[in-house]
């Protein structure tokens, strides 16, 4: 949807104010950070603090923290109070009714409520298994070695929808590539993702790629020994830009912008957004320090195309 | 002050120059609720041993904390050959030249004697450490003094009277010329006893100045030259030695007239108690230290088990007490096998035990008084009902007992840490006694008890055997030993060498007994005597 | 006159104990200066500090909610510290605890609450208690190091219930959604904690907790088992020589410390969240340490100390959003605060010694 | 899966290994010298991160490692020192001060990262250095002799602390101030002043831990990055019974079988990767558990020495 065009006519209008609850930290390189940043994109676009007020608080991974705040800044009267975890949706299932002249947004989800009657809430959730295939059929055709590997925290949430579609993707483009998977157990140990992706450069894979906040270390791995990085939730190249191939990038911007035109046009939630590379909330972002071969490029263009009409499903 | 230069160039053969006289004048401290020295004069000289004597609590060995820098006096001087001291910390004490071993020995267990020695000395090599050097120093040293010590041996696996060795070797080897010993024969045994104070007088006539702390009369009588006798912080006066006698300084530390020759009637022998049977028990190092050691303690009688220290009492005594894991052979305790029982079952039989270090294993010292006098039966009536804690019952109890065995507290309510060495032992010892145990094993019981707590504990151990418990007295120390018990077995090496008649014993037969008929036992124990 | 001096004893006594909370505001303090660095009024933040922990009804059952599992977690501690072992288990007892009662309240999902809840409660903390008796044991019969073993079962615990959230206990729903976030399915309602006041967290954990309090109390301090405990704690040897099993006692310490923070667990699931999902042991098992030695490892001294702390972590996160600071000053307020009590404790031993000298 | 231990896969554990062991080793040799001489830190993770963030920010700014090495050092030192004034001088309970100084820690990395950073960003750590010859070696002269320097360093520390701790006259009050410290005060030894230095000796070790993340092995600052690791690092000193080379062998055993598990997840072996990963913290119980020995732990550790207490 377009961002709403302010009425240049109209005496000072108050900002819209947005707030965002998030458990991890707003510089995590991956969640996060994503979700943070569309908000100060929207916000420049919008005109700067003026028009658009954010505050966040970050690294809530204690529930009953986030649902506190969560509570606070409704009761401040913002506007709009995204709660980025899904695990703050039995709290936030207790907030929204009380506060029906709140937008609320709970993401990763897929549940606005909407059966237990409550009608302010939206929900997002990225189809990372979409942008895992395609970059898995780019790492496959790339690979020399035939041997990718993947570096995931825990098995679970995106992460694991991810992997899926990395896996599938590499699998269908290149028959007999070898897709190494490990789980370190931790979205925070960074030292022990490092180690992971050592042991797959060892074990011969050439293109690796994960997810979470620990992967850093997995990426200074792989700037140290050469491998090829993909990335995933966030755009990582500026960690390491000679070896990072392309990154699957979640873009809330355009959920966050029909929010608010929602929000202006009186319809406070009920909408389940799903992030995709069809609807622009998934994208891949490609690195120009490092190219990909025309025909390889060629290759993934066809299979977002497929995906997006539906030709293909990035799920096993 | 005039300093009187004897002997060549007031130098000893350590190479250290002599203290001709150290002086503390006035010397007052104070602790929470008590004026631990209240203007104190004391005074040595070169080439004396000057003995302090007290009661439990007098003050001695906060006296002497304060020349050796480990207090600083509230008021009061130190002055050494007539110069003012001020003592910030003990390397201060050091450097003027004072050694101090004290009562309760100050090593490093899991260091060797030479590391024991070394520490905290610069070393010859810089940053490395030199311990050769060390040894071969300590090696001349313990030449020179009569000092036998293993140098590489870890001082774990020493037994107390080579500690107590290392503990001078390491005031020598720094230096001393005025040594202080606090209670250092609290812990040896005659032979043992002897060995030092040839040394002492050795390092006297090199002109060291000493001062000794002892509860025993007849040593202070026999190894010094003045006494000083000290009560409640206070000096009651100061002696030369040949001067003075036994009843005299009792009366002085005491303030009334001791005892030292108690009421025995005879005994009235009841069934066996204790049997030990062909017992066999391990010690720290791996040997044997119990071998093969039977033993009968009957209702009714006082069995004494004299020996060197480091004979396997320690040992024996654990083992009794279900301490210590027995390799071989049965402990009977009132007819039941109960060798490898936990303590729980055989205190639950009716034993007592009254630990050697009762600070470290008889009490628990941050409870109170009361809760220490429940230690073993709180799980009974009537100090519990069910699981719940009785208290009316146990103050009751605890106030009776503190009021019937003469423990000095100001409540029952004081954690034991704040109670004298001696009225600790008289806690334990109400303790142990008033559950009216069928066997009684008391191990060292008056060790560094003043001999006003030592007699009440000895009329109360030959109570209980009126009363017809079996006890077995473990003792080093033999005046103890002879004054109480019914038969005396002596054990040396881990073995029984022989029991004999306690009342009839003499000293000479149980020294050559104690010495595993060693030559020239009798005299030396003839010796200490005096 | 005894009645006066028994009376300044007490005022003295009083003092003493509050003594190392007038270090917090020294904490404040330097927390204001970092505040003015980051460029925020230390003036509006601390405002918002005390408004989020007390400042209306909701902030305050929030505090409430917090101190909670810190109580809970501190009494477990407090019997372990007193049995002389040292438990860093507490987050991975939280964790099995939490995980047991999950899954025994969605496997009988059909029970009726009068039999599920207490039973949930029940099961939290019997795991908790398994938890830490394994530790427990090797110390008792290996001697393994528990400092070590705890903090090894943590690691472990915590993988469990990733394994478990991830495969046999994630909540169908959102495989069907396909978003397989690691939490479970909402426990069935019987099974919930009541709540005390409408509109907030606060649930009936809290109350449990304050009566576990005083039952911890009474346990240490009027039983048999307490007094052995206690007695193996402060002198092992002397204990042993007292016929007392050493060993058993400081499994059982350890042990009954596991069974606490179980029930923490338990309580966290049925009470706040409804649902087990990661990260909910959420650092207690650490803070719960600190709320236990803030109380003087006494059980009623870790009450208003588990309050404390939970005030104080509660308002801090509104003074985040109030200053907008990163959250990560909350934890450098937390740990300078932890840092000036606990260095201003030896004030207080100082002053009841020197009026022992002096009275 | 019999081809698990093929020589490249053991030759791939021991590279890792050793790498994963490098933080650990420094952290946990430190905190021996400070257990040593009778004081437990559980800050120890916390001076990690302010080490971690300190060296990667100097190393950033003057774009000289060594700087950013120093800074790290110096901060550590700071740090430990901070945990001697309250656990020594001020006789705080040593494990709330420990976890007060790591809460301290892990926060002000944070602030500091959040503020004088836009974002994780990653620089260029030392790089490895081949030692002549032994580098040569086939096979195992790559996975051995070609590290970078703090990887090299945190091995040659062992043999040092075992030097310093057995040879010197400095280890020997350390131990005797641990052991017991009344002893060594009537020796003169100045008890606070040796614990001060080994606290603070222990911060820095624990700083040039952190900075071994930031700058020789992962080359960024993120927050939090440790995750636990210096609590793992006090666990380590515990299970090599306070000496440098049992330490040694707890560091290896854990992260061989970390790097182990890691092998086993990219081989496909087939189980659940949750319990691969529970492995290194398993064994480690284990091997304790199996291992009979002697209570090595310094009698006075955790207790503030105050003299004339008996
Ligand atoms: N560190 C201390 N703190 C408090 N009070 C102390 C301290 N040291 C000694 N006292 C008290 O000072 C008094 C004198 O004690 P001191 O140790 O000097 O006695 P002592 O003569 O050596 O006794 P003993 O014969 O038992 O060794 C005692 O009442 C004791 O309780
Ligand atoms: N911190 C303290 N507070 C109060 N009294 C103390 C303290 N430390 C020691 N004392 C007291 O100091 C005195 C001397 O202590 P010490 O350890 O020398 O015991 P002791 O009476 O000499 O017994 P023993 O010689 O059998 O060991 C004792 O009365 C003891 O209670
Ligand atoms: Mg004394
Ligand atoms: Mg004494």
């Amino acid at each position: 949807g377009p961002a709403a065009t302010p009425a240049p006519t109209q005496a000072p209008e108050k900002p819209l104010r947005v707030a965002i609850v998030m458990p991890s930290s707003i510089t995590d390189m991956a969640f996060s950070q994503g979700m943070y940043e569309a908000l100060v994109k929207v916000q420049q676009e919008m005109g700067g603090p003026s028009k658009m007020e954010i505050a966040y608080s970050e690294n809530m991974f204690k529930v009953p923290d986030a649902a506190a705040a969560i509570r606070d800044y409704a009761s401040q009267g913002y506007d709009i109070v995204i709660a980025h975890g899904s695990q703050y949706g039995t709290s936030l299932a207790q907030i929204a009714p009380e506060f029906p002249n709140t937008t609320f947004a709970w993401g990763t989800a897929t549940d606005t409520f909407a059966d237990q009657g409550i009608k302010n809430v939206f929900a997002y959730n990225p189809s990372a298994e979409q942008g895992g295939y395609v970059l898995g059929t780019i790492a496959a055709l790339m690979s020399k070695t035939g041997v990718l590997g993947v570096c995931g925290p825990v098995e679970a949430g995106d992460a694991k929808t991810y992997v899926d579609g990395f896996k599938y993707g590499a699998e269908q483009a290149r028959p007999g590539v070898k897709v190494q998977v490990t789980y370190t157990g931790s979205f925070s140990d960074v030292s022990l993702m490092a180690a992971a992706a050592e042991t797959h450069i060892a074990a011969g894979a050439d293109m690796l790629t994960g997810s979470s906040q620990s992967v850093v270390g997995a990426i200074g791995v792989a700037k140290e020994k050469g491998a090829k990085w993909f990335g995933q939730q966030w755009d990582q190249t500026s960690l390491a830009p000679d070896i990072v191939v392309a990154s699957q990038v979640y873009d809330y911007t355009s959920i966050i912008k029909d929010m608010i035109a929602k929000r202006k046009a009186g319809t406070l939630g009920g909408v389940a957004y799903t992030l995709t590379l069809a609807n622009g909330g998934l994208t891949i972002k490609y690195n120009d320090r490092v190219p990909v071969p025309p025909e390889i490029k060629a290759k993934a263009d066809e299979v977002i195309k497929g995906i997006i009409d539906g030709k293909i499903n990035p799920l096993p | 002050m005039s300093t009187q230069v004897l002997g060549l160039d007031g130098r000893l053969p350590t190479g250290q120059m002599r203290i001709e006289e150290m002086r503390m004048v006035g010397i007052v401290k104070r602790f929470p609720g008590v004026l631990a020295n209240d203007h104190v004069d004391f005074d040595v000289r070169a080439g004396e041993i000057h003995a302090l004597l007290g009661e439990n609590g007098a003050g001695k060995t906060t006296l002497m904390r304060q020349l050796y820098g480990l207090y600083r006096p509230d008021a009061g001087k130190i002055l050494i050959n007539g110069v003012e001291q001020h003592f910030n910390s003990p390397q201060d004490a050091i450097r003027a030249g004072i050694g101090m071993i004290h009562q309760h020995f100050m090593l490093v267990p899991s260091l060797t004697v030479v590391e024991n020695v070394a520490l905290g000395l610069k070393s010859s090599r810089g940053i490395l450490l030199d311990l050769d050097r060390v040894e071969k120093r300590v090696r001349e040293l313990s030449e020179q003094y009569g000092l036998k010590v293993d140098p590489k041996a870890y001082v774990w696996q020493l037994a107390v009277g080579e500690q107590q060795r290392v503990e001078i070797l390491k005031a020598l080897y720094r230096g001393a010329a005025l040594l202080i010993l606090d209670e250092p024969t609290a812990v040896l045994t005659p032979q043992e006893v002897e060995d030092l104070f040839r040394t002492l007088r050795q390092m006297a006539r090199d002109g060291h100045a000493l001062i000794f702390i002892s509860h025993k009369l007849h040593e202070v009588l026999a190894i010094s030259d003045r006494v000083t006798v000290l009560r409640d912080g206070r000096v009651v006066g100061t002696r030369p030695t040949h001067e003075t006698n036994k009843s005299e300084l009792a009366q002085m530390m005491v303030g009334r007239p001791v005892i030292l020759q108690y009421e025995r009637p005879p005994a009235q022998l009841g069934e066996v108690r204790l049997a030990i049977e062909n017992l066999v028990v391990g010690g720290d190092r791996g040997h044997d230290a119990v071998r093969n050691v039977s033993l009968e303690v009957h209702a009714g009688e006082i069995v004494g088990l004299a020996g060197v220290s480091g004979n396997g009492q320690r040992e024996l005594a654990e083992a009794l007490a279900g301490l210590r894991p027995v390799k071989s052979g049965r402990i009977l305790l009132c007819g039941k096998d109960i060798t490898h029982e936990p303590p729980g079952a055989r205190i639950a039989l009716g034993q007592s035990y009254i630990p050697e270090e009762r600070l470290r294993d008889g009490t628990i010292k941050q409870f109170s008084v009361a809760d220490n006098l429940i230690l073993e039966d709180h799980h009974k009536p009537p100090f519990s009902r069910k699981i719940f804690l009785d208290f009316n019952a146990i103050r009751e109890i605890s106030e009776r007992l503190v009021r019937e065995y003469n423990v000095k507290t100001p409540s029952v309510d004081t954690p034991v840490k704040n109670l004298s060495g001696g009225n600790i032992q008289k806690l334990i010892l109400a303790r142990e006694l008033s559950r009216r145990p069928k066997v009684l094993i008391a191990s060292q019981p008056t060790r560094g008890v003043d001999i006003g707590a030592t007699e009440y504990i000895h009329q109360r151990l030959l109570e209980q055997r009126q009363a017809g418990t079996a006890i077995l007295l473990i003792s080093e120390d033999l005046d103890e030993i002879r004054a109480l018990s019914d038969r005396i077995a002596v054990i040396y090496e881990g073995e029984i060498v022989g029991i004999v008649d306690g009342p009839s014993a003499t000293a000479e037969q149980l020294g050559l007994m104690m010495a595993g008929v060693r030559e020239g036992g009798q005299h030396h124990l003839e010796k200490i005597r005096l | 006159m005894p009645q006066r001096s028994e009376i300044k004893r007490m005022l003295n006594q009083v003092f003493e104990a509050i003594l190392p909370i007038l270090a917090v505001p020294v904490a404040l303090i330097i927390g204001a200066l970092i505040l003015l660095l980051l460029r925020a009024n230390p003036g509006v933040a601390f405002t918002a500090l005390v408004q989020g922990a007390v400042g209306s009804t909701f902030s305050v059952t929030q505090t409430l909610v917090k101190a909670t599992p810190l109580l809970l977690v501190g009494l477990g501690i407090t019997i372990a510290f007193r049995g002389g072992v040292i438990n860093i288990g507490g987050e991975g007892q939280i964790i099995v605890g939490a995980l047991s009662a999950t899954a025994l309240a969605l496997s009988f999902s059909q029970w009726p609450g009068a039999i599920l809840l207490p039973l949930c409660l029940l099961v939290g903390t019997l795991s908790g208690a398994l938890w830490g008796a394994v530790p427990g044991v090797l110390k008792a019969r290996l001697g393994v190091n528990e400092i070590l073993s705890t903090i090894m079962m943590n690691a472990i615990a915590l993988q469990l219930s990733n394994y478990l959230l991830r495969g046999p206990m994630i909540d169908p729903a959102e495989i069907e959604a396909g978003t397989r976030i690691a939490q479970s399915a909402l426990l069935p309602r019987q099974a919930w904690l009541p709540r005390l006041v409408p509109q907030t967290l606060l649930h009936a954990g809290s109350i449990l907790a304050l009566v576990m309090a005083v039952l911890v109390y009474i346990f240490l301090w009027r039983t048999t088992i307490g007094y052995r405990i206690r007695a193996v704690g402060l002198n092992a040897q002397a204990a042993r020589y007292a016929g007392i099993p050493v060993p058993v006692y400081q499994a059982l310490a350890i042990t009954l410390g596991g069974a606490f923070a179980g029930l923490a667990g338990a309580v966290e699931v049925m009470g706040v969240q409804r649902r087990m999902l990661e990260g909910l042991s959420g650092g207690y098992g650490f803070s719960g340490i600190v709320a236990a030695l803030f109380g003087n490892l006494h059980p009623l001294g870790t009450i208003p100390a588990s309050v404390l702390f939970g005030g104080l972590l509660v308002g801090a996160d509104k003074m985040q959003r109030a200053v907008q600071v990163p959250s990560a000053f909350v934890d450098t307020l937390m740990g300078l605060i932890v840092l000036f009590v606990v260095s201003s404790r030896i004030w207080a031993v100082r002053r009841a010694r020197r009026r022992e000298t002096y009275e | 899966m019999s081809n698990v231990f093929t020589i490249p896969v053991v030759l791939g554990i021991i590279y890792s290994g050793l790498r994963l062991a490098t933080p650990y080793l420094y952290a946990a040799i430190g905190e021996a010298f400070a257990q040593n001489s009778g004081v437990y830190n559980l800050g120890v993770d916390g001076i990690m991160l302010m080490g971690a963030f300190s060296g990667f920010y100097v190393g950033m700014k003057t774009g000289n490692l060594w700087w950013g090495l120093l800074a790290a050092m110096g901060v550590g030192l700071l740090m430990g020192l901070l945990m001697a004034v309250v656990s020594v001088t001020l006789k705080a309970e040593q494990g709330i001060s420990g976890i007060g100084l790591y809460m301290f820690g892990l926060g002000l990395s944070s602030l500091l990262f959040k503020k004088t950073m836009s974002g994780v960003e990653s620089i260029s750590g030392f790089q490895p250095v081949r030692i002549p010859l032994l580098g040569n070696i086939p096979y195992l002269g790559d996975v051995l002799f070609n590290h970078n320097l703090l990887v090299y360093g945190a091995f040659l520390l062992v043999p040092l602390a075992s030097f310093i701790l057995y040879k010197t006259p400095f280890g020997l009050m350390i131990r005797a101030v641990g052991q017991n410290p009344q002893a060594a005060d009537t020796l003169g030894i100045n008890v606070d002043r040796i614990r001060y230095i080994t606290v603070s000796l222990g911060g820095m070790l624990a700083g040039i831990a952190g900075a071994s993340l930031s700058i020789s092995l992962i080359n960024l600052f993120q927050e939090n990055m440790t995750s636990g690791m210096g609590f793992i690092a006090i666990a380590l000193v515990y299970f090599g019974s306070w000496r440098p080379l049992g330490i040694l062998g707890g560091a290896l055993l854990f992260s061989f079988v970390n790097a182990l598990q890691l092998w086993l997840q990219v081989l496909g072996v087939n189980f659940p990767y949750d319990f691969a990963v529970m492995l290194p913290y398993a064994m480690t119980i284990l091997a304790l558990a199996i291992s009979v020995r002697r209570a090595a732990m310094p009698d006075a550790l955790g207790k503030p020495f105050e003299r004339g207490e008996f």
